[in-house]
């Protein structure tokens, strides 16, 4: 399946681009896209327990089964306010 | 109502919309930009958004703190972009027929807003280094979905 | 800052004079006159006050909010004269460092100001009676002294 | 002693007049002004529970001594906000 990721603030820093089409096999669950992550940058692996993920603009869990088309966004902590 | 603007909030016209003939109160939430973060001068700060998805929290939130309080309305501003010192990077307002829950719920919004919004704040230091601020879980907690 | 005027309450300015550099919250209250009470229909409100002694009272307490809050700055405006429905007849804004002093503050000058600030006010029905409020007592309690 | 008696909202109506000068024995306390006004209108007697006093614009207790040229103000229930 196909699904777009998203990457915010420090993510996106860390990764080098903000956005990405990525293919992912049929079963794959939100955490997924970390496969992908940990492989452009190896920072990934030091932040993963501070990276929320959201599915369609929803938080989910890591578990969270994905579908083709899902927009799957790696939220860091938020500082709004 | 919900909003993320690149503009500077108007808070005359945040007050306006939210003011009715039935409300006896309003609490407004501003917040502003510090000169100062962790003891070092701030230059500006600079806020990014997840737009969809933190425009869809924010009406959740309104949801929910109409669901809790006898609110007559409710505005969230949140600005992007570049944000000077003094000038507000968040307006809340809410208007009641009674203070308490006026600021109750007003209370209720900003911190729920600094919790689940998916909006990053980027500090510009005087010293030339820029950094993405951890205020929020550094300071009071941990981020938690609603 | 304390002050008593007859003209329309300019919200704007009053956060303007609140704001500094070094705070990064405002919270900001404004009562506002509803159209109904004890469910009759209001025509408008007029207040009254004991000036010298309101702005003496006032300023106490704004000390009292500095005392025990860590306070930027602080302005309590209250309007006497005619003030029509949805017009602010009180704005309370406080500023600090961090937003949960601001709201404490804001609400701490509020209830008292309610409470000890000698400014009647009395309220004009739409059938054509008139009677002085007695709103506070019959709602939330006695008046006390500071 | 001369004190100045300064009347507001209901106190003002009740009385039909918003300040006067008068004339209180020496030793008078705050609420010898009552003495005056209970004398102009009987409807101060139902109302006194309820009305507070101050002088030189300071709350102060019914026993408060007064002296020559003080302001003494009949406070109804605050209503402001």
């Amino acid at each position: 399946m196909k699904v777009t990721m998203r990457l915010f603030s420090i993510a996106k820093d860390l990764a080098g681009f903000d956005a990405r089409e990525i293919e992912l096999p049929e079963g794959a669950r939100a955490a997924d896209v970390f496969v992908v992550l940990n492989a452009v940058s190896t920072s990934f692996e030091d932040w993963r327990p501070s990276l929320m993920l959201a599915v369609n603009r929803e938080y989910v869990s890591s578990e969270h089964p994905l579908k083709n088309g899902d927009e799957v966004a790696v939220i860091p902590p938020v500082s709004g306010g | 109502m919900v909003q993320i603007t690149s503009e500077k909030i108007d808070v005359q016209a945040a007050v306006e919309s939210v003011t009715t003939p039935e409300s006896g109160g309003i609490d407004l939430f501003i917040g502003t930009t510090r000169n100062h973060s962790k003891n070092r001068a701030v230059a500006w700060l600079e806020y990014e958004a997840y737009e969809s998805m933190a425009l869809k929290m924010m009406e959740r939130l309104e949801e929910e703190a109409r669901s809790r309080w006898p609110i007559s309305k409710a505005v969230l501003i949140h600005r992007i972009g570049r944000v000077d010192i003094g000038e507000a990077s968040v307006v809340i307002a809410v208007s009641s027929a009674h203070r308490k829950e006026a600021f109750e719920a007003c209370r209720f919004l900003i911190d729920k807003l600094k919790q689940v919004v998916p909006i990053w704040k980027r500090e510009f230091f005087a010293d030339g280094t820029v950094e993405w601020s951890r205020q929020y879980h550094a300071e009071e907690g941990t981020t938690e979905t609603l």
